[in-house]
């Protein structure tokens, strides 16, 4: 009965609406659908096979590992006290936090060459205990976590404020310290936040590409010099052209979106118990 | 806001709250929602780093004492609003505070599980030795419940003392207004027959329509007690004479108190004051049904 | 008082987490801050004043405005509908419309490629009507409306999400058409979720640079062929060094910084009253 | 669940939401936030394309009659409930619907409110001529309120007729525990003094402690009515002679049904029914107090 009801209250407004969302749910899906598919099996399989795509695919999804830890142990604190504390100027903060998913990509990459190139303040820091960021895979890392963490740091920080404040203070009233009640109370809470902030920030962080192009373009892994794979793709694309730089788009976009949308799916499942 | 807060002659306004010893009962009972029954109630345990066994003995210990042992095992979002309650009661109490602190704990609850509570918060005074603090907005209950009873009007204490104290000397019309208008007693209900009992309330035995056996505390409303010169063979199973010792105006009406002893107050209307002739020191006939007494 | 209280509760969990919080607040915004105070305002003037920067920049601010009108017209319906009805399937299509998001630009570049290219059902579609798309501004309108619209349709939605159904059915109840009721009363009540989802889109947008080296490298504008800004920033990096692109990464970053932070605190500000 | 709806002999049960002619008022109001009071009540004339200065003179009409109209240019927030619930009254009546649909309308406002507004809806439906359907848990409400009364349980109508019907020949156990323990009477409140009014119940005319005057609707609690073999002299008010007509057992309490005329319902206890001798027949005193009449 339900469903005839929908179809009886079906007019013009429903079917306008319907109309232009299908123009854009085409307009979303088709690009990926159709790349997914306009490679046979097989010449994937081949492609991942490539020494270059294996070691670049690899990299990426490590480097985007590292970015991504590091993100929660520097940015859950910093969402945290977002969520729990109140202060002049914070609204300003919140958007300055934001700013690296705004700010253009290549823009981003100079931005970060200013800080972490060899003469530069972090640079010069990070020398000194033997770190270097320009073309390295700590600048991969630096370029990846810059552009994303603003995700996990926004998802967090709402988790955490949906969190009643009076559970952490019963938990202190029954004798808890305040990291026994994070860690037992505030963390497992928001956990389903923190989660879907990191699976979030892992995704953006893979697909980046203009401030890698910058900072690090091809970086030394495992004894070769492979370049992450948004930047690969571009190489093949601008050196042999489409249909060279096809496979392994494909390869990317299928890992990516096989990741992201099971994992997805995996904590919005979570959600409905 | 000035001022300090001692807990056993010890200053805690500037402790940090795991050192307060003050345990809190929030009115949604704030259960940890992704902890078992068993495992909220561990919890301050588990922070106080005691031995499993000890654990498990004290939350056996409790959760019979408050019957929930057949609840250890469930989430809280499947409890019921008294059973939560019952649950934030254990966790809080099996941590032996030094101070409960009781938020309102029964006003989200419906009439019978309040009831019901009321009882248990009861039972609970009685069996630990620990000082509870309950807030709450019915002045039946702080009467029926506490020791001493603090009256807060705009942030500001009126009145403390004990529960008669505050309902026989108001110390301002803010309190007597809050106070006068209840006959709240507390009584001992003895079996007479089924649905029946007999309560004594300082040499006056009441008969009451209820089921309770025990301690309990009764109240009867001012406008159900009817007032004549004369005894009355009616169907009010209680009936006594009095002398009136106060008559007070609130508009329309009258509150007049009759001393028995102990003292009713009664509400009037002016007629019946100038058809009976109510003053002080007036002999008078209090009469009220058995089933006009309400009993918690 | 309240600033005392603060302090007595200060203690080691509360140390660590402001030391970590700090550290990556300074991470984030060191970059920014620095690259926005490296050129004199002389320097930017100038650079502001060259012709290729001038076109490239009024270009990709006009294109990102293009796209994220677009995007309202078909994103808004799009988003009224997700947040109205439930469907089988309803989880996985919200997953799928953000992949965008997470795919590396690159990848998103040559997935559109694959669509709008001339030979491609889009492109051809599109060809007859005398619209292409590869290295026009048609292309760069495309590529940065892929990448940032859904942003523009999840906050929409939740927007639509928040807004109480029994206010649209009193409406009805009351003699409003569908359209009305949605003109008059879901969209009023959504309003700030559309302006924010916009700005965001329209900032994601400017700052896309992977796809659109890809599909619209320079494209004709005003008798000109400029680059957009992400693209020249690039390109002068890669021919002329960092020095030669830093004040039009500084241009950039100040010009997309005012105007995300002024309009989002325009918005945030609405929300309190 | 299979069924059709018709409204004035038209099947709507297919029809879209704005051609059905049934305005609905809900419990939490639904007040458009974005629109000031007066824009609220416009909202269903300007989508009918009224004329502009139509809409001002329906809308001051309507405003005048709820006594609103101060409250024209306020944004729904700044409302109090009582107020919120006029202006949703206002805008759903403005558009002349066949049927006013109220869900629960009542239930959110504090009980002085709800009396005013009780009394307010009884005057609207009195002046316009619109259908009403007033969807309550409230029994005395919709006695109060009804022409016609519908009990629902678990989905299905148990009884439906006019709140005497239900009342007095209640059709299930189900409708009869719901409706038995209640005395509800209409009547005219005329002044006799500040403070108190006499009412005339079908020739038995009530002494009531209340302000209001004019139409009201008299409740009494069985339990607050005193039963006798002879008249009292006493501060009850209210004494009426009648016969005692049914006699029913519910737990360890009776309900009495005494015939004054009207049905008045006792509420006493077995101990009072053996010393009275109560049985079907027998001639007993009703006494009440004029301060144990709630009026609404």
């Amino acid at each position: 009965m339900r469903r005839t009801r929908t179809w009886v209250r079906f007019n013009t407004f429903g079917f306008v609406f319907l109309i232009l969302a299908l123009a854009m749910l085409v307009f979303i899906l088709t690009p990926i659908i159709k790349t997914c598919f306009s490679s046979s099996p097989g010449t994937i399989w081949k492609t991942l096979l490539d020494d270059d795509v294996y070691l670049s695919i690899l990299m990426t999804a490590f480097c985007g590992l590292l970015a991504t830890m590091v993100g929660l142990v520097l940015g859950v604190p910093l969402a945290y006290l977002l969520a729990r504390h109140d202060f002049c100027g914070k609204r300003l903060l919140e958007s300055l936090i934001d700013v690296p998913i705004v700010i253009p990509h290549s823009a981003a990459g100079i931005a970060l060459l200013f800080v972490f190139g060899k003469q530069q303040i972090f640079g010069q820091f990070f020398y000194e205990i033997g770190l270097r960021f320009v073309d390295t895979m700590a600048g991969v890392v630096v370029a990846m976590m810059f552009v994303s963490v603003p995700f996990l740091i926004d998802s967090t920080r709402d988790g955490f404020k949906s969190v009643d404040v009076r559970l952490e203070k019963v938990a202190r009233s029954l004798g808890a310290s305040p990291w026994r009640t994070f860690w037992r109370v505030s963390l497992p809470l928001t956990w389903r936040s923190v989660v879907s902030g990191s699976i979030m920030m892992w995704a953006r962080a893979i697909s980046e590409f203009g401030a890698i192009l910058i900072l690090a373009y091809h970086v030394p892994f495992f004894g070769e010099h492979p370049a992450v794979a948004p930047v690969l793709i571009f190489e093949r694309f601008n050196n042999f052209g489409l249909d060279a730089a096809r496979p392994i788009a494909v390869l990317v976009i299928v890992i990516s979106l096989i990741a992201f949308v099971a994992l997805r799916m995996l904590t919005n499942k979570e959600e409905g118990t | 806001m000035r001022g300090s807060i001692s807990v056993n002659h010890k200053d805690i306004t500037r402790s940090v709250p795991e050192k307060r010893g003050i345990s809190i009962v929030y009115q949604d009972q704030m259960l940890f929602p992704h902890l078992t029954v068993k495992d909220n109630i561990a919890f301050g345990l588990r922070a106080a780093k005691c031995a499993k066994q000890e654990i498990g003995r004290r939350i056996t210990e409790i959760s019979e004492l408050l019957r929930i042992d057949h609840l250890l095992q469930r989430r809280p979002t499947t409890l019921s609003g008294g059973e939560k309650q019952k649950v934030a009661l254990a966790r809080a109490l099996v941590t032996e505070p030094a101070v409960l602190l009781l938020d309102e704990p029964l006003s989200a609850l419906d009439p019978h599980t309040r009831e019901t509570m009321q009882q248990e918060l009861a039972e609970i005074h009685r069996q630990l030795d620990v000082t509870i603090i309950h807030v709450t907005h019915d002045f039946e209950e702080a009467v029926a419940l506490g020791d001493r009873v603090a009256v807060l009007n705009q942030g500001e204490i009126a009145q403390v003392g004990t529960p008669q104290d505050v309902l026989r000397h108001p110390a301002s019309a803010f309190v007597a207004d809050f106070a006068l208008s209840r006959n709240v007693f507390t009584a001992n209900a003895e079996h007479v027959s089924e649905g029946y009992a007999s309560a004594d309330i300082g040499g006056l035995t009441l008969m009451v329509a209820t089921d309770i056996r025990g301690p309990v505390h009764l109240t009867v409303r001012p406008e159900d007690i009817l007032l004549s010169l004369e005894p009355l063979h009616s169907s009010a199973r209680n009936a006594f004479q009095g002398t009136v010792s106060e008559i007070l105006e609130r508009g329309s009406v009258l509150y007049v108190t009759v001393t028995v002893p102990p003292d009713f107050v009664c509400l009037i209307t002016s007629h019946a004051r100038e058809e009976l002739g109510l003053q002080e020191g007036v002999r008078v006939w209090l009469h009220f049904k058995a089933t006009a007494i309400h009993a918690f």
